[in-house]
């Protein structure tokens, strides 16, 4: 029971985009009519003519070989059409990069079906019939054995000696260098990375007797500084151990796919984060050329990282529609969507830090694990430390770490990927710092807190790399002051009855924004402005919202803006994945390059048709004008013109710079009316992230372990807002998607099956509406950042961290530091610890 | 009609869980036919029995009035075994035909005691008594043969009377011992599946299918004990066997049934010389309750 | 053959609306699967772990419904959804603790559906279970929670045989503690037991939670009026605020005339394989007056004999002290801000 | 969804089409045609299954309209919902009862499709999310309250948050924020957009006020 509405904290609506007229301004989006009237249609929402379904075999065993296949007694069946096992898939494809690199397709990477299953639940073949009910049917009447093969679904287990290996050849992936580079020829790519094994010794393991992390060799290490000079010097080193856990991204929508040929093109309908990007993926996963392939996805029903490109399961009823000849859709059960849909990897962590008495970090020795799954290695455990060298500022800092390949289901970016870890492993080690050095929480978080241009990681060719701009302090301070920071930490009693309040405070921060993308927009005859969407539209709006900031360039009102998204034959241009953030700022970077060259193109044809310069111009309200009044046209003249003018004006020659897949659409859309493309060639000096503090209030009940979050509020240092409702959301939701691993979220498996149990939602435990506080706040500070033209950075990911830190932080405030080593923290930890008076969960077993 | 019960496990493997229930009341009917066939023969069709009889009155003499049989602790051991046996077979199968109730605790203390008991037994058996009185010998075999063929109506000499046990007393220990032993060594490794004072609780000593098999062991020799056992009750209450079942509670038969059925050179109960052999006369005997 | 856990298998559904004629398709169809509101059963349909030929659904059948006042108390239909207990007004001015424990029941949309008689009656969710896995209760020979690496977090810590699933009802203990009795339509004719009685632990059965025998029906549940307007006392703890089943739950229904406890009862679920009525807590609390001491007294006498697993041992001291809670109360806190 | 037909007047499936028909029809109302192959397929399994046989051809009340669709015994609402009737609103996030999103209302009581056999409701009234607007095309204020504060994100949970809302807000049109959190409780959303949904939904519980004073 929420006891949010008692005891809010009540704010003052902040007004935003002072100084425009429609960044920082909330509107109604164009795709919210057809959301709500329930006519979006998401890729299960389409139906064709004599459309079959198909259905899966998932692989029973964590490891295995099939031994033996009978799909006759299936094929036989009244109604069953084709059914597709792996070696009918087309062999993997190389990449071509746009400057002519050739990447390697990596033979040992996932495909869509299998012969040698690597995890519980992994797709073994798949059966097209008339109807799911059918296709059902068919699957029980196929034959199959496995032989059994060694499985790890703990990293600790396979680094053991001796311990089982997750792949016939190892458990971890291995990176051979790069060629050098020959003079001429384009970039040489880095061969695609072997597997090899890496084994710990007992004496190394000898730490995991007493719930510390074993720390064995590692293949990745960097460091900056001198750690041990540092922890000499320190008044305060900690040593502390802390699990996260392996959580399934779970959007509502599963990867369900409706797949069709036409004249030779394969048709596609899939949910995505990108439609632009998900084209070639298609089309490499398919090994036939991007031309053949269109890709239909207006909505999306959630991603937060799992269908950054979709899916390469989508190919499963492409390649069947071509067999039995007619459209296949594969609705995705929730369960199946649990093996084959993604999930952020556990990281496994242990910090050494060292911290000087005013709570500064001089020391920081950081090593970390993952749980990566069998196939290819996920950023994350490079990314945490990255992370943590930002976010804290240490002076000094070593960062080791290793990517553990496993049995289970395969990982991929999450909302944070890295980030979520890094922060959750350090922040219970700053809170307790904070409390043995007798300093405040917001005030140890201040020394250390990143500000302007913060450095961060290893020295790249001898200097460290920095950030763009941090605004941290800032937000923490207003953030605290909204919160009524110190009014809550004197607030006493702390205990009432059985009744016990905690307050935590948490700093966040992730990547925001990428640079070097395109934009796309035609200025119709009719005075209309058409924006060429590429962005994927899974919820976050900015499929939407970026092109505001093109039509403010333009001085043309929203009413006269239309966008085009979803449909990849619909001509779009090379346009970012929605993913680590960098849409909003990647995107409003290239609408306003494209609005630029929209107001260059409609100064020269005034300036052709008028006469004078066309600096002698200026645009604003839907006309290009003489400076100083005079002569002038509408845009909608001016399209006219651009069409008899044609060449750079209506899309016939566009500019060298552009992607290609930009120029072909271009050209597709050549003639239509004034036609602007542009590249974002802004420059950008350091790395651009975006940073919240985050704060919240729990109450536990020392008695039965439940607890309720009371408060949370998210103070957000994210450039300028462009739409405040969905950057309210956007801070909101995925704080709670942070918070969800703090209070819940996990998987849990048996270990001697390797078979996960936690399939259902009411055992994995995603958040319900009654689980947080029932009116959270947020609030951003609104200040551009110096390196981008719109001075918007991305928001999606920097919440996560502070959401989980922050109630971690809060309940260890309430409860004392001798309660968990791992999240979630549930009513069982915070019990049988209370009993003990240790931390007495398990503390590095996997998946319990 | 399958005779196992399958299941599948975790990996989709097929694995046997334990018998079909049903061969419960095959092994009761079994064990009925046999005891109402056998009855109606020895009422109506069964011959005379003839032995060759070698005692000179001297031996005969020699004998004592209460010939000893079974020591008290063979008889206490034989007792304790027949409880837990019982308390076994009911915990087993009350519960598979209906009659609920918490059997699980009972079943592997009396399978504790059982086993206690059997190991006693085979000690005391190899140490303590006459091992191989109650394995077939060489005679045995052949007098099998003799009264096969005398069955038939074919000529052959009669055969000697018994050593200490019939032969049929032989073959039936013989069918307990597998039986029993089967049961047992299941049983004990059963226990690892249960909670029980002996040892932690571990179903993955073995692997599914060898647990499979060990528990379908356990149900055929817990079937099979069921026939067994009926046959057994039923001829230690038949009139002409009484005097053996009684011996098992006295420890002693009479000299007369002694010298009827057994034969002092085969079974000795009186330490001085040997008896001499000779051939001679024939006495009535029983009908051969084979 | 392969496996696989989605779409509903297909079967004939028969749609009686008496329960004669629900009880006439009983016994002429073999295996057959009686629907009630089908909040458990599409589970094990569409995990298609069980394929019954004939599915009875008695959602047709009128007598099965509503909430009717008898002689002494009142008597409601085993088809009565959640929400109707939760809004009865009857039960609400004199038997809250049903209501209570029904409005904390999954989700609302569950509780429009899901019935009185379906929650009481609603299989084990033992995730080994649940997964089609041939453990004891599926008629198998192992049980895979209580083994050295079995995950049992939620699992029993008392009367465990083999089997370590725990009932999950919510409306189970609070029935228990109201002595209610559950009427059972069988071949033979009309029976009716005590609620403690319709729930059977594994040494009897392990492979049911409650006595019902193929072709029996719970049709009614009677609450005498002997503990109507009681001091009456339910939590749940579980680990989301909706769906989840308990971890552990506890009901309490107390007469405490002049200071000291006259009558009591109380029950926990979630504890073992069938909701536990606390008889020796009653007698020992009996005539004592209801404060946190006689709590504390109560809650250890509670959790004796309780056998902790792996991962579970969480589960005393909650039990400990919601049974405390139950009898002593617990004090509310209000923090002005 | 006036471009669907009843797929009772559809007999066969019509196998004259052209690609570009087809294609037009998969991606905009390719409803019709599906539910007349499904018909199809229905008649075939008809032929071939033993179980689920006898009468299965069954009208229901949904929104407002008699729809008539072959419905086999075991099938759920939804999907008779979503492919007999090509009212896809309605969503299938979990198919086992525990996300909410496939909420229609049942004589006005919000249920999961998902756990509804369609045998079940053959005499009751079932209202979607497409039946919630009037016919002039007027929002209703749940769905306007969404639109005047951008409720929701990738939206996939909100036809089911929507009709809980609706149902919830008749028994309590002026509820606490707490109070409506209980009443959509039953509704799971993955973006975990609830703050923004509850002010959404309690701007659309004022709308209903607004509407119904006037």
């Amino acid at each position: 029971m929420s006891k949010g509405d008692t005891g809010s904290v009540e704010t003052t609506p902040r007004v935003y985009g002072a100084g425009h007229k429609l960044i920082g301004k909330n509107y109604v989006t164009a795709d919210l009519y057809a959301k709500v009237t329930g006519q979006a249609k998401y890729a299960e929402d389409f139906h064709a003519e004599g459309m079959l379904f198909c259905k899966l075999l998932l692989s029973p065993l964590p490891h295995a070989r099939v031994k033996h296949l009978d799909v006759r007694q299936a094929l036989a069946m009244p109604g069953v059409k084709a059914i597709l096992t792996a070696d009918e898939l087309p062999p993997p494809a190389d990449t071509l990069t746009d400057n002519g690199t050739v990447i390697r397709a990596n033979p040992k990477s996932e495909r869509a079906l299998t012969m040698e299953p690597l995890y519980q639940g992994e797709p073994i073949l798949a059966v097209a019939a008339v109807d799911e009910f059918t296709a059902a049917e068919a699957i029980e009447k196929i034959r199959i054995e496995f032989e059994p093969l060694p499985f790890a679904i703990d990293p600790l287990d396979t680094l053991r000696p001796g311990g089982p290996n997750p792949r016939t050849d190892g458990n971890i992936w291995v990176q051979s260098p790069t060629p050098p580079a020959v003079v001429g020829a384009p970039p040489p790519a880095p061969p695609p990375p072997t597997i090899g094994a890496l084994k710990w010794t007992e004496a190394e393991f000898a730490d995991a007797k007493y719930g510390r992390l074993p720390m064995g060799k590692t293949p990745d290490e960097w460091s900056f500084g001198d750690i041990e000079a540092g922890f000499k010097d320190a008044a305060l080193v900690l040593d502390e151990t802390f699990v996260t856990p392996d959580t399934s991204h779970q959007p509502l929508e599963t990867r369900s796919a409706l797949a069709y040929w036409q004249n030779g093109k394969v048709y596609v309908h899939t949910g995505t984060q990108s439609t632009a990007q998900t084209v070639p993926a298609i089309a490499r996963w398919l090994n036939i050329d991007v031309s053949k392939v269109v890709l239909v996805s207006e909505y999306t029903g959630g991603g937060f990282g799992s269908k950054v490109t979709a899916g390469v399961s989508l190919i499963i009823p492409a390649l069947l529609s071509k067999k039995a000849n007619a459209p296949v859709m594969m609705r995705i059960s929730r369960e199946e969507e649990t093996f084959i849909g993604r999930a952020r990897p556990s990281l496994l962590g242990r910090m050494k830090v060292g911290f000087s008495k005013d709570g500064r970090i001089i020391a920081l020795d950081m090593f970390v694990i993952s749980n990566n799954g069998p196939y290819d290695a996920n950023g994350d455990v490079p990314t945490s430390g990255r992370i943590v060298s930002l976010l804290y500022q240490p002076v000094a800092m070593r960062w080791r770490g290793v990517t553990m390949l496993t049995n289970t289901p395969p990982r991929s970016a999450q909302s944070a990927p890295g980030g979520l870890q890094g922060i959750v492993i350090m922040e219970p080690i700053i809170a307790k710092a904070a409390r043995k050095l007798g300093l405040d929480q917001v005030a140890i978080r201040r020394v250390n807190c990143p500000e302007g241009k913060a450095p961060f990681g290893p020295e790249v060719k001898g200097k460290r790399p920095y950030a763009t701009s941090a605004f941290l302090r800032e937000a923490l301070d207003r953030g605290a002051e909204q919160f009524k920071w110190s009014e809550r930490v004197a607030r006493t009693p702390k205990r009432i009855g059985t009744k016990v309040r905690g307050v935590g405070v948490s700093l966040s921060c992730y990547v925001g924004g990428t640079v070097g993308f395109d934009g796309l927009l035609v200025i119709k005859p009719d005075g209309r402005v058409n924006f060429q969407s590429g962005i994927g539209n899974l919820g976050t709006e900015s499929v939407i919202d970026v092109h505001r900031a093109g039509a403010e360039v333009l001085g043309v009102p929203w009413e006269k803006c239309d966008v085009t998204w979803g449909d990849s034959s619909k001509n779009l241009p090379f346009t970012c994945v929605s993913g680590g953030s960098q849409t909003t700022h990647a995107m409003t970077r290239a609408a306003y390059a494209t609005a630029m060259d929209a107001r260059q193109k409609l100064k020269e044809i005034a300036a052709k048709k008028l006469g004078g310069k066309p600096e002698n111009y200026d645009v604003a309200n839907e006309r290009v004008f003489r400076k100083g009044g005079g002569a002038g046209m509408t845009l909608a003249q001016a399209a006219k013109y651009a069409i008899q003018l044609g060449g750079i004006y209506d899309g016939h020659e566009v500019s060298a710079d552009l992607n290609r897949r930009t120029k072909a659409s271009a050209v597709a859309l050549a003639g239509q009316g004034l036609l602007a493309a542009a590249k974002d060639n802004y420059p950008r000096d350091g790395v651009t992230f975006s940073y919240i503090a985050s704060f919240s209030e729990v109450e536990v009940d020392v008695e039965t372990g439940k607890y309720n979050i009371v408060d949370f509020l998210a103070y957000a240092d994210v450039g300028s807002v462009i739409h405040p409702r969905s950057l309210g959301g956007q801070v909101l939701g995925r704080s709670i998607l942070g918070i969800g691993h703090a209070i819940g979220q996990k998987w849990v498996y048996d270990p001697h099956y390797g078979a996960m149990l936690s399939t259902r939602f009411y055992q994995s435990k995603p958040p319900t509406i009654l689980d947080v506080p029932v009116d959270m706040q947020w609030a951003a500070l609104d200040i551009p950042d110096p390196e981008t033209p719109v001075g918007a950075r991305g928001v999606g990911e920097p919440p996560v961290g502070g959401g989980c830190a922050s109630i971690l932080n809060a309940l260890s405030d309430a409860l004392g530091d001798e309660i968990f080593q791992r999240a979630p923290v549930n009513a069982d930890t915070i019990l049988t610890s209370l009993e003990a008076g240790r931390p007495m969960q398990h503390p590095l077993m996997a998946h319990i | 009609m399958d005779l196992l019960e399958w299941a599948r496990n975790p990996w989709g493997q097929n694995i046997p869980i334990h018998i079909a229930w049903f061969l419960i009341w095959v092994a009761a009917i079994a064990g009925l036919l046999f005891l109402m066939v056998h009855a109606t023969y020895i009422r109506y069709f069964a011959k005379a029995r003839a032995f060759a009889n070698t005692d000179s009155p001297v031996v005969a003499a020699r004998i004592p009035e209460h010939v000893p049989r079974h020591s008290l602790t063979a008889r206490m051991f034989r007792w304790v075994m027949a409880a837990s046996m019982f308390t076994l077979l009911f915990t087993a199968f009350l519960p598979k035909v209906g009659f609920q109730f918490d059997w699980v605790t009972y079943h592997w203390i009396a399978g504790s005691v059982l086993t206690v008991s059997i190991l006693f037994h085979i000690i005391h058996a190899s140490f303590f008594m006459d091992f191989w009185s109650i394995w077939p010998d060489r005679i045995d075999l052949r007098d099998a043969g003799r009264r096969i063929l005398r069955f038939v109506g074919k000529p052959a000499p009669p055969p000697d009377r018994f050593a200490k046990y019939p032969l049929e007393n032989k073959l039936y220990h013989g069918a307990i011992i597998a039986a029993g032993l089967s049961s047992i060594v299941t049983g004990v490794f059963m226990m690892f599946r249960v909670r029980t004072i002996f040892f932690p609780r571990n179903p993955y000593l073995f692997n599914d299918m060898t647990w499979g098999l060990m528990y379908v062991l356990h149900g055929l020799a817990g079937v099979g004990l069921i026939s067994l056992i009926m046959a057994h009750v039923y001829f230690g209450l038949r009139p002409e066997k009484r005097a053996i079942t009684k011996s098992m509670i006295s420890g002693w038969m009479s000299r007369d049934f002694y010298l009827k059925e057994h034969d002092p050179a085969r079974w000795p109960v009186e330490t001085s010389a040997p008896p001499a052999r000779s051939q001679g006369a024939r006495t009535e005997g029983l009908t051969d309750a084979g | 053959m392969a496996v696989i856990r989605d779409v509903m298998p297909a079967f004939e559904l028969v749609q009686p609306n008496s329960i004669t004629d629900a009880q006439k398709v009983l016994e002429q169809q073999g295996e057959s699967w009686v629907l009630a509101g089908g909040m458990d059963s599409f589970d094990w349909l569409k995990d298609r772990i069980k394929k019954p030929r004939v599915v009875v659904d008695l959602s047709g059948i009128a007598e099965l419904k509503g909430v009717r006042a008898t002689a002494d108390g009142i008597e409601i239909g085993a088809m009565t959804t959640l929400t109707e207990v939760v809004e009865h007004a009857v039960i609400r001015e004199k038997y809250k603790l049903l209501a209570e424990s029904a409005e904390l029941v999954a989700s609302p949309q569950i509780r429009n559906q899901g019935t009185l008689g379906g929650n009481v009656s609603q299989d084990a969710r033992c995730w080994y279970y649940r997964a089609g896995w041939p453990c004891y209760r599926a008629g198998g020979n192992i049980c895979y929670a209580d083994t050295p690496e079995g995950r049992n977090r939620e699992h029993a810590i008392l009367h465990a045989d083999r089997c370590v699933a725990v009932n999950p009802s919510d409306s189970a203990p609070a029935l228990i503690a109201l002595d209610a009795k559950f009427v059972i339509r069988t071949a033979k004719g009309e029976r009716v037991v005590d609620a403690e009685d319709y729930f059977i632990g594994p040494e009897i059965d392990i492979t049911r939670l409650h006595i019902l025998k193929p072709g029996d029906l719970l049709t009614a549940i009677r609450i005498p009026s002997t503990w109507a307007g009681a001091r009456f006392y339910f939590e749940k703890v579980r680990d989301r605020n909706v769906w989840d089943f308990p971890l552990l739950n506890v009901a309490s229904a107390m007469v405490v005339p002049s200071g000291s406890i006259e009558r009591i009862r109380i029950a926990v679920n979630g504890a073992a394989a069938r909701p536990l009525r606390l008889k020796v807590v009653e007698d020992a609390v009996r005539g004592k007056p209801p404060n946190a001491a006689t709590g504390e007294m109560a809650g250890k006498l509670a959790v004796m004999g309780a056998v902790p697993l792996q991962f579970n041992a969480y589960k005393i001291p909650l039990m400990r002290n919601l049974v405390k809670r139950a009898i002593g109360g617990v004090q509310e806190a209000t923090w002005t801000s | 969804m006036s471009d669907i037909e009843d797929p009772k007047t559809i007999e066969c499936p019509p196998n004259t089409l052209t690609r570009r028909d087809l294609i037009k029809r998969v991606i905009v109302g390719g409803v019709a045609v599906s539910s007349a192959s499904y018909l199809f397929r229905a008649s075939t399994l008809l032929r071939q299954s033993a179980p689920g046989t006898g009468e299965r051809l069954l009208t229901i009340n949904v929104n407002g309209q008699q729809r008539r669709a072959d419905v086999m015994k075991q099938e759920t609402l939804a999907w008779t919902l979503r492919h007999k009737l090509g009212l896809t609103g309605t969503k299938l996030g979990c198919d086992r009862a525990e996300c909410g999103s496939c909420t229609v209302l049942i004589d006005g009581v919000p249920h999961y499709s998902c756990s509804v056999l369609t045998h079940t409701v053959r005499d009751r009234k079932v209202l979607t999310i497409e039946g919630l607007a009037s016919s002039d095309g007027t929002l209703h204020p749940v769905q306007q309250g969404v639109i005047d504060e951008q409720g929701f994100q990738c939206a996939f949970c909100m036809p089911g948050f929507i009709m809980a809302a609706v149902a919830f807000l008749k028994t309590n049109p002026n509820p606490t924020r707490s109070e409506l959190a209980q009443g959509l409780s039953g509704n799971l959303c993955r973006c975990q957009d609830y703050d923004k949904i509850l002010t959404a939904m309690m701007r659309g519980a004022e709308n209903m006020r607004g509407a119904s004073r006037v």
